[in-house]
């Protein structure tokens, strides 16, 4: 069952069940509909696992080509996929966190009337996203993008009845597209002066073409950022991404933490060498990584309602995957990626747990000693908050910190990254801790009416275990990326990154649970209030946006509503209504006028004739 | 006997005036009889030119348009009239100025 | 012949199911299906005895034989006025094209219509009849012909049948669409005069008339007759007005054929006629044409993002839509071209299908007000599937007809004009606005309907979702396996290619 | 001699049209026009065209006036409505149609006096007409026949009804009160 | 006169004596069915007689009249309009009583005048012949009794055309004063010797322009035209609009080209500058109207003004064949279809007996009502507005060829503006006819009957035989020009 020719299966799996799912329409009876829905991804998990096996040992490339999508002059995309190392470890990962997600799901989601369409929307995503891994082209790449960005609508809108959520699901959508059109318009730069748009001949072509530095790959590499930053929710693009916790919990954790927001990291990797060629880009990696990843870090601090917590705290490790990838490490950048996904997907089943469990509740000041009442669900959140804020010997220890040694080996401006991540780091340990200490310590406020049963317990359980031993996975990156050492590093530069967390940590505890630190006072003052309300807004780029872009064209829309150009026709009409007014009026019926009028145009006439004459 | 030698022009305009003033009483008189009269006028001057330049070329086919337009007058002052009874029977008035009911 | 017959057909069986009313009211939609049928059947007939390599075979562009049918009649030999009907693979899309939507627009209005449905099938019929002769005529006063009279059953469909604006609407739709045709009959006139001044003969035959030797500034007076003739119909901004008004009122099926394929004439033309008759001119002019494109893209978007009305919405969009049409038409090049025929399909599926919708919501709710609905998805969960699917095909999800089309053009385009391609892709994400806002304001959200009006929604029946199902079949083939129809078009853009051998870039820099 | 005397019936048959037209009172009016046309009689003699003076005098001045004389006792117009009339001629209703008058009679001044030309001065006889009429003309004598037989018809539908008085005649009064009304409302 | 003359003459003579024998039948029988009749078998004889008339043509009889072919086509469509208006007016007259008999006979003078009209070629027979197709028309626009508009009509008509009689003779006096001449081709070959600037040769024109203009209805001549034909009974308005229309451009067309008239650019000018006033005032008067007969009244001033480009084109000798060929198709067209339109109008308003007016909510529904009447409304409309498959589009497209030809495109871009304005009031009537009304609603009351239909489906398949089928009739038109 491994090998090229059975690549087709795994994306087919879910797509069948999605594609019988939305047919049948909610007819099927409920087993049946969780039998498909976690089965198919199952399915498609043991094909990963056996290709994934195949290719360890054979190491080979494997390419195959479906069909020919399209083919005019010399754009010829076809449906084909490319497996390489990189495309190994996004499947592996898509269907593996996805299959827990969806085997959690079936519990979740068991009160809800739209449990087919829940899964065929689910189903749909994986397709989709294995199909923007798989893509042997960009073509088929975008379609997987845009799949994924439909079903990321669809899935935060699930809940379609509240209007709110429709805005979330068109808001993720609308600002994604945003990204996806500079994407698109890289797509037909790179054809243009490529020739074509399977990635590896455009990479080799590039290669050939270009120096390093040149303007077009710079532009080029800027447009495919502008795609990755809307997808992967980076400055400036990011606003969507806390609004889109509408949706149902699995979803953010499949969706919005585990595969799509990390496709624009998985893009970056995978035109690796094009970016090289445009240093420039990639120095705005870097940089767009850090500062989201700081602003998200700083919102994150501020926010009170759990899901939104880990939603800032996702915009900001998908930062430490661009830091990473900005600098060069890009294997460092897809292992951050890999063990994000393991522990942010356990901190949002989590969440979800809670939430599930607690009345739908999500503000944290009204949950509280969860410990005892919820055990499974505390441990499953102090492992992965501890893998979050990159506690020693977590995986999240093993990914951050050579993204944070990476940064500090970048020449020139190093340090300043370098100080930016721990600042950064610092501040996951903070918020992370106050989650865990909030909720889960000190009086409780809220009781829980349930406890998870096995189907949410056994992913929790599973993902703990991987987001502390995922740190020890070996990635067959090796023949992906070109070899990345940073050379030798200060041992204190070390020391300092290990240690950040901890003292993160320690200040959690003194603000949240020992109460030996207070910064009431602060907080109480007018600076400290408005400083809070300012993260609290996710630093206001909503109202930047809002002002920017949607009110303006809200007002251009209503403005040109009733159509300005076809004043002119109207006009046009209202002239010839006027004339024909005007003309109506002289025929008065008056003889003696029409006689009038018949010696006028006589009199004109001979004067016209008279006028030869001179 | 032979008759004048004098420039064509002073005929033509003489039938230029009558035809001009023709034309004003048209213009100006509301009576249909008056109408009709003004009408006899313009078709009299139409003749007088005729004639003229009948008598300039030496020709009788001045003469016989003359004639054509005898004929001309005389039927459309025939029906002219008969219609001009009918107005009066209707209307009871001359006044072509009270006829406009068709307008616009 | 066979194409001469397949009119007939069309046109016989409009008469038929005219008269059949009489016996009962039922007849003339199964005579309309029949007679369809029946000229479905025809066509695939007449191709049946073809080579299978005809298809791929360039033709000669300046030779009809080597089209795939060609029929010719002596009609008007005084002035070389011949009934001259010849088919291509690019006709023969359009033509099946409008064959299948004449199919859907049967269906969707199959309970509509309660008034004289003998005489609504018949106009019905004879507007499919005008367009499939407008696709197939190449005598430039046939086609002229073909073009002005499939108005008329339009019109009376708009007039008689239409919603409450119908008067305004229809004038609109026909005064537009006539007084652009009247430039266009100057310039077919004149061209033909000038034909009959180099050539010493009278002939309005489309061979004759290529590559005539004009004065470049006739010719480029010529060409713009043709072009506002065919930007009109197709719609491009700014003569795009009479659309949204005659989308409004029309009936579903009207709208149906409108959108579907009415508009596909406008392009058809372009590609067809007024570019290569007017190469040089038309390359000097594409820049212009291009922006017209460009801001018909954008200004479709924003306004469509405007509406309340349902119909009105979706009308905007075939507005932005179109402009990519025009954009990649006066590209002019194998990819953006390729494009444009990809965008006429795949709009006339999708914009048909959401027209249906909107008809099918009118019946129900007798509104088009979007903000009167509201959360129909609750009530009516396949109506709304059906209509998420198509407002995605709308917005250009890539795996559907319409991404195919519009990443084509925008490629092509952009080895043309960079600037215009990105101020195109811009629609990419205006159409992503006003798709998803039509979307929330229907089928999500709360419902602002009254309780006894929800009561008795009815949900799609197995017809409407046969038809919709078949639609979306589709646009799912043209978005990912559409080489077929690529391949069927590839060998007629070779030889209208053949016939501008100018580019755009060449002729501005001359300019 | 012959000229001064062309001239003074040139004269008298403008002084004679002006007074004709400007006439309040019809019959008055009619007499001028008489005298008008004698006066364009004994031109047409001077110009050498006999046949057509005589004919003038015949049928316009003698035919054709009498008749409107006939139609004006007939409907008793005499003295009615003059002072109407009267006010009807005050400037203000003749200045546009008076300077219209006046420019064509200037302009046709201004094409004359580029065009001399004098008369011949021969005489065409009553024979040489008539030779004329019944040689190429005899088809217009045939068709003019026609044109009176029309005219005849059409004087003789309208004017039967005049003198044929119907019961219709009430009705149609108060049809045309009411329309009468109708107008005066708006 | 031989016997080759008279017998060229042959449909005038049918008229003629068809006119007399008529009378002598009102003399001792009056009978309408019978004078009907008897006026249907004239003109078919009247129209069949140009069949054998056309062995002896062209021939000149009389320096009066030229009997050539395009004479004979012309007075064959005269006749058969006189018979397409006989049928019209039996319905009509009959309701209206009051010795309805001269009224045919009127008709038969009437179509007698526009057939001397087609044959002139002098200023006699031209005189002669407008004279009697006007004073025939006078007393059939008064014909009615019972209704007061019809009076009113006829005497605007016969005032002002009148005048406008008087003006075009004068201004023939001051030509024959100029050349002596009065045949039309003799006039030319005088005109030739004269020097082209000649001030009083172009006043002359003027006045007979003037004069020409208003019996064309042509802008600024064109006031009398709406309240004419609104007054008048439909059939005679129809006959009005379409054949007395069609005699006097024909005979000006005949004049222009005979006496040579275009070669006087100054004429040339005026006529086009006449043209595009017609075009467009004439399609702006139409616009807003609520009455039928006003609004094709006003079309009429607007075609003819699209048919006097015509005439601009005769300017240049290269495409004056074509302008002829052209004028001469349009004439057809253009009798056919305004028969058919104001021949509806007269079925609508016959039983309507005080009023002559037919308005647009009077034909709302008709298409349910009466589709025949309908479609022929319909397709006279579709042909007036000039849209394919009718004989309005050959026309129109025959002036267009004809413009083009001569690169006139001031008078294009009129004509374009024109007949765009044109569309909306046409398709204003099809709406009407297209509307639904409430069930309470009751339509006009129509004629019909047997010959109404068979006369209506007869001018539907003339009308789009013409558009459909125009070769043999350009092959006639090309081979007796």
């Amino acid at each position: 069952m491994a090998g090229s020719n059975y690549l087709w299966l795994i994306p087919f799996f879910p797509l069948l069940s999605a594609t019988l799912l939305m047919v049948t329409a909610g007819q099927l009876p409920k087993k049946i509909i969780g039998f498909l829905g976690a089965g198919s991804i199952a399915l498609s998990a043991l094909c990963v696992a056996l290709q994934a096996q195949h290719f360890l040992a054979s190491g080979e490339i494997m390419q195959v080509t479906l069909w020919t999508w399209m083919s005019v002059a010399n754009f010829a995309p076809g449906i084909a996929f490319y497996i390489d190392g990189l495309s190994i470890v996004m499947m592996s990962v898509i269907t593996g966190v996805g299959f827990l997600i969806h085997l959690y799901s079936l519990e979740f989601m068991d009160d809800d009337s739209s449990y087919s369409r829940y899964f065929a929307y689910m189903n749909l995503f994986v397709a989709a996203m294995l199909l923007l891994v798989m893509a042997d082209n960009l073509l088929l790449l975008y379609l997987g993008w845009e799949g994924v960005g439909v079903c990321s609508y669809l899935l935060v809108g699930f809940w379609y009845r509240d209007p709110a959520n429709g805005k979330a699901a068109r808001k993720a959508f609308v600002v994604t597209r945003v990204g996806d059109a500079a994407m698109a318009l890289g797509l037909f730069l790179l054809f243009t002066e490529l020739g074509s748009l399977d990635i590896q001949t455009l990479l080799l072509a590039a290669d050939s073409k270009w120096q390093s530095g040149d303007l077009i790959p710079t532009i080029a590499t800027a447009l495919l950022l502008g795609g990755a930053v809307g997808k992967s929710a980076q400055l400036p693009l990011h606003t969507w991404l806390p609004d889109a916790m509408a949706g149902p919990t699995p979803v953010s954790a499949l969706i919005h933490a585990a595969t799509m927001v990390t496709a624009g990291v998985y893009l970056i990797a995978r035109h690796y060498s094009l970016f090289l060629l445009a240093p420039i880009t990639l120095e705005a990696v870097a940089w767009i990584g850090l500062a989201t990843l700081l602003i998200a870090a700083f919102t994150a601090l501020a926010q009170q309602d759990i899901k939104r917590i880990l939603a800032y705290s996702t915009i900001s490790q998908i930062g430490y995957m661009f830091l990473a990838l900005g600098v060069g490490a890009f294997s460092a950048g897809i292992f951050h990626l890999m063990t994000h996904a393991f522990f942010k997907a356990l901190l949002f089943l989590a969440a979800g747990a809670v939430i599930h469990c607690l009345h739908h509740e999500h503000n944290i000041f009204k949950m509280g000693g969860l410990r005892t009442r919820l055990p499974i669900v505390f441990w499953s959140f102090l492992i992965g908050s501890a893998a979050l804020a990159a506690l020693p010997f977590t995986s999240g220890f093993y990914s951050k910190d050579p993204i944070l040694l990476s940064a500090w080996a970048m020449p020139n401006i190093g340090s300043y990254l370098w100080a930016g991540g721990l600042l950064g780091a610092l501040l996951t340990a903070i918020y992370s801790f106050r989650l865990v200490f909030v909720v889960f310590f000190g009086e409780a406020k809220t009781l829980p009416n349930k406890q998870p049963g096995w189907k949410m317990s056994l992913p929790l359980a599973l993902l703990c275990l991987l987001s502390i031993i995922g740190g020890w996975f070996v990635l067959p990156l090796d023949h992906v990326f070109p070899a990345y050492s940073h050379g030798e590093i200060n041992h204190s530069v070390e020391i300092i990154s290990i240690a950040t967390p901890l003292i993160g940590l320690a200040i959690a505890y003194g603000l949240f649970l020992g109460k030996q630190l207070s910064i009431s006072g602060f907080t109480q003052s007018t600076l400290g209030k408005a400083l809070q309300s300012f993260c609290f807004s996710g630093w206001r780029f909503d109202a930047l946006y809002q002002l920017l872009w949607v009110c303006p064209y809200q007002v251009l829309a209503q403005l040109w509503r009733n159509e300005p150009i076809d004043y002119l026709y109207r006009g046009i009409v209202s002239l010839m209504q006027w004339s024909n007014e005007q003309l109506s009026k002289l025929q008065s019926g008056e003889l003696r006028w029409y006689a009038t009028s018949m010696v006028f145009g006589l009199v004109i006439l001979v004067l016209i004739m008279l006028r030869s004459l001179s | 006997m032979n008759g004048l030698q004098i420039p064509l022009e002073h005929v033509l305009i003489i039938a230029s005036f009558m035809f001009s003033f023709g034309l004003l009483g048209l213009m100006l008189r509301r009576n249909i009889i008056f109408m009709l009269m003004s009408l006899e006028v313009m078709l009299n001057a139409a003749a007088l030119a005729f004639v003229a330049a009948g008598a300039k070329w030496a020709q009788a086919d001045g003469q016989i348009i003359f004639l054509l337009i005898l004929s001309v007058a005389a039927a459309e002052v025939a029906v002219g009239l008969g219609l001009v009874l009918q107005i009066q029977r209707r209307f009871k008035t001359l006044d072509m100025d009270t006829a406009k009911r068709m307008r616009g | 012949m066979s194409l001469a017959l397949l009119l007939g057909i069309l046109l016989a069986g409009g008469l038929v199911a005219w008269l059949s009313e009489r016996w009962h009211k039922d007849l003339p939609r199964w005579l309309s299906l029949v007679t369809i049928g029946l000229a479905l059947l025809q066509l695939v007939s007449s191709l049946n005895v073809l080579a299978p390599d005809s298809f791929t075979l360039v033709p000669d562009g300046r030779d009809a034989s080597s089209w795939l049918i060609h029929y010719q009649l002596a009609w008007i030999p005084r002035f070389g006025i011949s009934f001259e009907l010849a088919m291509d693979g690019l006709s023969l899309l359009l033509v099946l094209l409008t064959l299948l939507l004449g199919l859907v627009a049967v269906a969707s209005s199959w309970t509509e219509i309660d008034f004289k449905p003998g005489f609504f099938q018949a106009n019905l019929l004879w507007t499919l009849a005008g367009v499939c002769g407008v696709f197939l005529a190449l005598d430039l006063l046939l086609f002229f012909l073909f073009w002005e009279v499939m108005l008329i059953p339009m019109y009376l469909l708009i007039a008689i049948w239409g919603h409450e604006n119908k008067a305004y609407a229809a004038m609109k739709f026909f005064i537009f669409t006539q007084v652009s045709g009247l430039l266009m009959l100057l310039s077919i006139i004149t061209l033909a005069w000038q034909g009959y001044v180099h050539n010493g003969y009278y002939s309005f035959s489309y061979f004759d008339l290529l590559a005539l030797p004009l004065d470049s500034t006739l010719a480029y007076c010529l060409m713009l007759g043709f072009f506002i003739a065919f930007v009109v119909k197709l719609p491009a901004f700014p003569v795009h007005t009479w659309l949204p008004d005659a989308h409004t009122q029309a009936p579903t099926a009207g709208s149906v054929l409108l959108a579907g394929i009415l508009l596909k004439t406008g392009a058809y033309g372009l590609m067809r006629f007024s570019i290569p008759l007017f190469p040089e001119a038309s390359m000097q002019f594409a820049h212009i044409a291009m922006s017209l494109g460009a801001a018909g893209v954008i200004y479709g978007a924003v306004l469509a993002f405007a509406q309340s009305d349902f119909k009105r919405l979706v009308a905007y969009s075939s507005v932005s839509h179109m402009g990519f049409v025009l954009l990649g038409l006066y590209a002019w090049n194998s990819l953006a071209m390729q494009g444009a025929v990809m965008q006429m399909l795949a709009h006339g599926v999708s914009t048909a299908a959401l027209f249906m919708m909107a008809g099918a919501l009118q019946q129900r709710l007798h509104t088009r007000n979007m903000f009167k609905m509201g959360g129909l998805w609750y009530y009516m969960p396949r109506m709304g599937a059906c209509a998420l699917f198509f407002a995605v095909a709308s917005l250009g999800l890539p795996g559907l007809g319409n991404f195919v089309a519009e990443f084509l053009i925008l490629v092509g385009l952009f080895a043309v004009s960079p600037v215009m391609t990105a101020i195109a892709t811009l629609g990419l994400i205006t159409a992503a606005v006003y798709s998803l806002w039509m979307m929330q304001q229907t089928f999500q959200g709360k419902t602002q309907l009254a309780t006894k009006t929800t009561a008795s929604l009815q949900d799609f029946g197995g017809r409407e979702m046969f038809t919709m199902a078949a639609m979306m079949l589709a646009l799912l083939w043209l978005g990912l396996y559409p080489q077929p129809v690529l391949d069927l078009a590839q060998p007629v853009i070779d030889s209208l290619q053949a016939l501008v051998t100018i580019s755009p870039q060449i002729a501005e820099a001359s300019l | 001699m012959m000229e001064s005397l062309f001239y003074l019936a040139s004269f008298i048959a403008l002084v004679a049209t002006v007074l004709a037209l400007s006439r309040a009172n019809a019959t008055h009016a009619l007499i001028y026009l008489i005298v008008s046309l004698l006066a364009v009689a004994v031109i047409f003699f001077l110009l050498g065209a006999p046949f057509a003076a005589a004919l003038e005098v015949l049928i316009y001045a003698g035919a054709i006036m009498v008749l409107f004389i006939f139609v004006i006792m007939m409907l008793n117009l005499g003295d009615s409505g003059v002072a109407k009339e009267r006010q009807w001629l005050s400037p203000r209703y003749w200045i546009v149609p008076g300077l219209l008058a006046a420019i064509l009679f200037g302009e046709m001044l201004v094409a004359l006096q580029h065009h001399s030309a004098a008369l011949s001065g021969k005489m065409i006889s009553p024979k040489a007409v008539a030779l004329e009429l019944f040689g190429p003309y005899v088809l217009a004598v045939e068709i003019a026949s026609m044109l009176l037989l029309a005219g005849l018809v059409g004087a003789y539908h309208l004017g039967r009804r005049f003198l044929a008085r119907t019961e219709m005649e009430e009705e149609l009064q108060e049809e045309l009160k009411e329309q009468e009304q109708q107008r005066a409302q708006p | 006169m031989s016997t080759a003359d008279l017998l060229a003459l042959l449909p005038l003579l049918v008229l003629s004596v068809g006119a007399l024998l008529l009378m002598l039948q009102i003399a001792f029988i009056r009978n309408v069915q019978f004078s009907s009749a008897l006026t249907l078998l004239i003109f078919a004889l009247a129209a069949l007689s140009c069949g054998p008339a056309t062995d002896y043509a062209p021939r000149l009889v009389t320096p009066l009249l030229i009997a050539d072919k395009l004479a004979l086509l012309f007075t064959a469509l005269f006749c058969l309009a006189g018979f397409v208006t006989t049928v019209l007016s039996m319905d009509y007259m009959q309701r209206r009583g009051d010795q309805p008999e001269e009224y045919y006979l009127l008709l038969i003078l009437s179509s007698l005048g526009a057939c001397v009209l087609a044959y002139a070629e002098h200023l006699g027979s031209l005189i002669l012949g407008m004279e009697l197709l006007s004073v025939a028309l006078y007393a059939l626009i008064a014909y009615p009794d019972k209704s007061i508009l019809p009076l009113e009509a006829a005497s605007k008509y016969l005032v002002l055309s009148g005048a406008a009689s008087a003006t075009l003779l004068f201004g023939f006096a001051l030509l024959y004063a100029i050349t002596g001449s009065l045949g039309f081709s003799d006039l030319g070959t005088q005109l030739a010797t004269q020097p082209s600037g000649n001030i009083m040769l172009l006043v002359a024109m003027a006045l007979i322009l003037a004069g020409l203009g208003f019996k064309l209805s042509l802008v600024p001549f064109h006031m009398w035209t709406p309240d004419v034909y609104q007054g008048a009974p439909s059939p005679v308005t129809g006959f009005l609009a379409s054949v007395a229309k069609a005699a006097i451009f024909l005979l000006f067309l005949r004049l222009f080209i005979d006496a040579k008239l275009y070669r006087y650019n100054m004429l040339l000018n005026c006529l086009a500058l006449v043209a595009i006033l017609s075009m467009l005032v004439g399609n702006v008067l139409a616009l807003q109207q609520d009455n039928i007969k006003r609004m094709l009244s006003y079309s009429s001033i607007a075609h003819m003004g699209y048919l006097l480009i015509i005439l601009v084109v005769c300017g240049s000798s290269n495409n004056r064949a074509l302008a002829i060929e052209a004028a001469s198709y349009y004439l057809i067209a253009y009798t056919a279809t305004t028969l058919a339109a104001f021949g509806l109008l007269s079925l609508i308003s016959a039983q309507q007996q005080q009023r002559e007016n037919v308005l647009l909510d009077d034909v709302s529904g008709l298409f349910w009502q009466q589709p025949l009447l309908a479609g022929l409304m319909l397709i006279a409309l579709l042909s007036l507005a000039g849209i394919p498959l009718t004989a309005g589009f050959v026309a129109k497209f025959y002036i267009f060829s004809a413009a083009i030809s001569g690169y006139h495109w001031g008078l294009i871009a009129a004509l374009i503006l024109g007949s765009a304005i044109g569309i909306y009031y046409y398709l204003r009537v099809i709406f009407y006819m297209s509307k639904r009304n409430s069930p309470s609603y009751t339509l006009a009351s129509t004629a019909s009957g047997w010959h109404i239909s068979s006369l209506s489906t007869a001018l539907m398949i003339i009308i789009l035989l013409l558009g459909t089928a125009p070769q043999p009739l350009m092959a006639y038109l090309r081979s007796i020009l």
